[in-house]
């Protein structure tokens, strides 16, 4: 089993999350008001009462066909408004 | 009569906890707001600003003024984005130099509120029908800005080059359903309805949107002090083009606002708010925007010539400026 | 009649801003009012509504009256849910009827704030202990829930099928100590207490827990209305009857309130709170203690029907309605 | 050395941490209001000033006799209320 | 009297609100306010309690008496650790005697305030200038409970051992510009140019913190309650040794504060303001200083105490209690 | 490539960010309002509004060079104040 940690800004929630539901992942979890320094430069909690946002912080634990579905589709995003991920190994408890 | 007009403004509590917040981050103390605070107060003063300009237009009516002003503010958001774009250009790259532009053509809602309590203080009249104004000059500035990109960077962003297309929808949507736009214009509504047709719910909302309002502002500028200081260090990456440009394009825009106000025929206390509308820039709307739909744009250039240096300078040395112009040229109400 | 009672209804703030947070949700805003903001407005309404209650019991007294309609109104509590049960019942299993049951033998909170503003704007007086039976239809009909899975359910539920099994103590736990009971009572008995001993403290109170109070349910109600029309779209989940049994019912037990206020012979005020209080399902106290005691039952289905369709339903057309039938058989205070 | 990622409802943490503890479990992490969808539907942030909350994240480092101590005092309680949990390797930095 | 003051000190909604908290937490309840909502509300009267202080001290102005009364204070914050080291050190070790000994020299914003709210309510007058006094009390006790952690502690900690040593620049840093003291003395100066220069700011100040302030209080310290008894469990590891210090040096503090309050020929009010400051302990400022300057000790030792057993003896039986005291040897005002 | 979490007093993020930037990791996240138990007691969200504060939670994805440099950087601080370090595996999405 794999585990992905994505971490995008908060206004691309809407849009990340319905491609984790198409790409069928058992599930997900989302941490908001994540904070953070990137390529594209610094998030601070300080401008989250703007509509920028903070950024998010979600875990998909899946297999491995997923997560190639989940590559299709998020990359494009990653790449064009920025965010990272990273997969490491893991088991159901 | 400028000095006292600086000093007034100074003086006042909401400058003040703006500086005291400036000045924590000089000191670099642990004074902080934290998320999402902020969000509330920001949440509380659009609502607010809004039911009570609506209770106002309610009361002064839709009138020939009424129509022309806001239709002159809806220009004034159209032209400073096109003309501040040609002089961006010659420094910055298609993308940066939309963005801000679009930043510019738009407001800021606190300076806004600022300036109104400003006024207040020192007992000018002012119209509910400028909260209108207000909320209508979002949504132009943000169209603006990225057909600019469009026509302007058409070669540099090959539709094909990966990302998710931007949907014309999808910008009409942001610049026109965003939240701050959908508070201010939907509390606007109520308040309207809620002066015409009840009158005792009006006075039941009275201690929550009027009475609270200027406590609430000062506790805010206490955090957007804190905020744009932290913003200063991004400065020195900016340069010193676009700091020049984020005082001098304000004053611009308010001179020409104060020509237009003449025009207008607008009486002291809604020329100021219609020149505070044109020289403030967008730190919330517009960005959120901004970074959507033109994400080329580098966000720490548009947020922090809006919000570090135009805010603050619009802020401590615009208003009574304005102010004191007005003056010379348009007799107190 | 009716119509001006909708209007008056239709056009206060509280319901325009609710109105405001559902169309947010259906043009797809952005707007959001973010944890734990929600969480402030809900406890401050919760100890401000316990507070005045409480000084206005001790203004009346204990009366007859004052113990005939809380014993009345926890009989409701119990009642609902018996009868409801039946009715869900033929279309669901018994965990999830029994957990739809208990939410309507329990009580809104917002809805009972809302009806009580309803009365102050349309200047019909009304009691304090009127709270007391708000607090005390909570715990009841989380008890009746869960005899019904025990009853009903034994045989689908075998204790020994490995899940931790319920002790009867955390139970009555959960259905006298949940925080917004707590808070409620404990709110109630400080007002009685103020209002007895300390006439400053009162006085000073006051900004706080009375003027503030209709600006903030305004403010709540922008986001009750965000989160119900977020839970539209789980309704198509639910099915027709559900949406028929979260109208209908509301209105049968609103019916059978107004009886018991007739029998009660509660004045028009207190005769709509208990309409009101007999009609509301609960959103918050009753799901908490469902999802811990009968976590075989469905939440979404027992939270929209509670918060998707009943609170909008007597936010919006139930207040004015059972006010105007109050009207034909209850002359004014 | 092991990681436990255990996402429950925040109701179930006054349940949870006591276990981790009985487990002597050399410490653990909580985080709160945080959101996601799992086999038993969608917990958003929009219901939290109920008193039904949102999720928590529980991370637990620990060695593998912990983990199995874990497992047999939690698993009953995901099994009942729902909730997940997923094990990866780590080591001490 | 004296039963008479305890009473409606009992009976004020701030220490009935203190005590639901309470109530809450040994009954198990889940009733919780939520991070950062109570930084909203300490955010706030430290703002509130600063800006009126300023006011204040604007009317009354820089005299003898207020000169002496601060630097009085100031004393007491740096003699206090002095002998509370001293009998701590006969229990603990020196890390552990100095950071409770800090606390105690150091005050309690939210004691204070509810003392200034119980003389309002009693009607008894007291001066603005008390709350200079309250903001110069932190900074020297935090000072003296880092010197005597290198005077007394030197042998036990070489600077070598590896940590990163201390540097004297940021701990005068965190002495005087943690957050708990810029934002007292930011209001305060702010408050008094304000009461100077811009009476309409003020007038329009006033709701925001003025008339809310009281209601706020309340609830925050229903939160307070909640704080205070989850740290009733930490208490048993403290022994009583550290309980009977929580409780002892409190008294004989408020004793010293009195006799010096006679010799500055205080006024009642002020005076029972004086001894609060000395009879009560800081868990905020100090306890962050001291988690960053002295991380040998034991956090839960010095929070507890002055959180779990000397605040709550402070509100509850201090206040009355100093109060009685005072009225034997200082007329009323 | 490793990931490092990273769970730390909030007071303390000002002195380690610095020090992650120092080691020229090529970003972070940060987690704020974190609770937990650990070696040094107790940090409960209850304490939060002094200026005591909860835990951070800090992630860092980098390579194993950088780990050694933040590991060099770290250690006195997490010896002194408390706080603990975790490594484990993980892979560029
Ligand atoms: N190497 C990294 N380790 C941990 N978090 C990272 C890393 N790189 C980026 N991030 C997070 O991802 C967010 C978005 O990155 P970006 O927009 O690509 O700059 C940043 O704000 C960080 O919170
Ligand atoms: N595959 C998954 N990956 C990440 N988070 C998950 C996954 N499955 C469930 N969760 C989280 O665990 C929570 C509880 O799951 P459940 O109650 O079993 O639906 C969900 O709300 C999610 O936040
Ligand atoms: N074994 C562990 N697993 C997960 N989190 C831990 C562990 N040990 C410590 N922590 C977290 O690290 C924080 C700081 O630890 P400490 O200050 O060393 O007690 C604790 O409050 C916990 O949140
Ligand atoms: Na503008
Ligand atoms: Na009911
Ligand atoms: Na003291």
């Amino acid at each position: 089993m794999q585990r992905l940690d994505l971490i995008i800004s908060e206004r691309e929630l809407e849009r990340v999350l319905p491609l984790i539901d198409a790409a069928q992942a058992p599930g997900y979890t989302v941490m908001r008001h994540v904070t953070g320094r990137g390529p594209h430069g610094m998030v601070s909690e300080s401008m989250e009462f703007s509509g920028f946002g903070a950024n998010a912080h979600v875990i998909v634990f899946c297999e491995q066909p997923v997560l190639e579905a989940l590559r299709l589709g998020l990359k494009p995003i990653l790449e064009y408004y920025g965010g990272v991920g990273f997969v490491s190994a893991a088991e159901p408890f | 009569m400028e000095t006292s007009l600086v000093l007034q403004n100074l003086l006042s509590p909401p400058v003040l906890f703006f500086a005291l917040g400036v000045i924590s981050v000089l000191v670099r103390s642990d004074l902080e707001i934290p998320a999402p605070l902020p969000k509330l107060f920001s949440l509380y003063l659009l609502l607010a600003i809004g039911f009570r300009g609506g209770v106002e237009l309610q009361h002064s009516g839709l009138g020939f003024q009424v129509l022309s002003t806001v239709l002159a503010a809806m220009l004034m958001s159209v032209l400073v984005p096109l003309y501040s774009f040609l002089v961006l250009r010659r420094q910055l790259d298609v993308f940066n130099a939309a963005a801000i532009a679009a930043t510019y053509g738009s407001i800021s809602a606190v300076t806004f509120i600022t300036a109104e309590s400003f006024l207040d203080v020192t007992r000018t009249s002012h119209d509910g029908f400028m909260v209108a104004a207000l909320a209508l000059m979002e949504s132009p500035a943000i169209i603006v800005g990225l057909l600019l990109v469009k026509l302007a960077g058409a070669q540099q962003r090959p539709e094909a080059q990966g990302g998710p297309s931007i949907r014309w929808r999808s910008l009409l949507h942001e610049a026109f359903l965003n939240s701050s736009v959908l508070l201010l214009i939907g509390s606007l509504l109520i308040g309207l309805m809620v002066a015409a047709f009840s009158p005792q719910g009006l006075e039941k909302m009275e201690p929550f949107t009027g009475k609270l309002f200027y406590g609430a502002l000062s506790f805010f500028l206490l955090d957007m002090g804190i905020v744009a200081a932290q913003r200063l260090s991004d400065l020195r990456r900016a340069g010193a083009f676009l700091i020049g440009f984020a005082v001098l394009m304000p004053l611009f825009n308010a001179a020409v606002g104060l020509g237009l106000s003449l025009l207008l025929g607008l009486p002291q206390g809604d020329a100021l708010l219609f020149m505070v509308l044109c020289a403030s820039a967008s730190y919330i709307a517009v960005p959120a925007a901004m970074r959507m739909t033109v994400p080329e744009a580098n966000p720490s250039l548009y947020i922090s010539t809006a919000l570090g240096v135009t805010f603050p300078f619009n802020i401590i040395v615009g208003i009574p400026l304005y102010m004191a112009m007005l003056q010379l040229v348009i007799p107190a109400g």
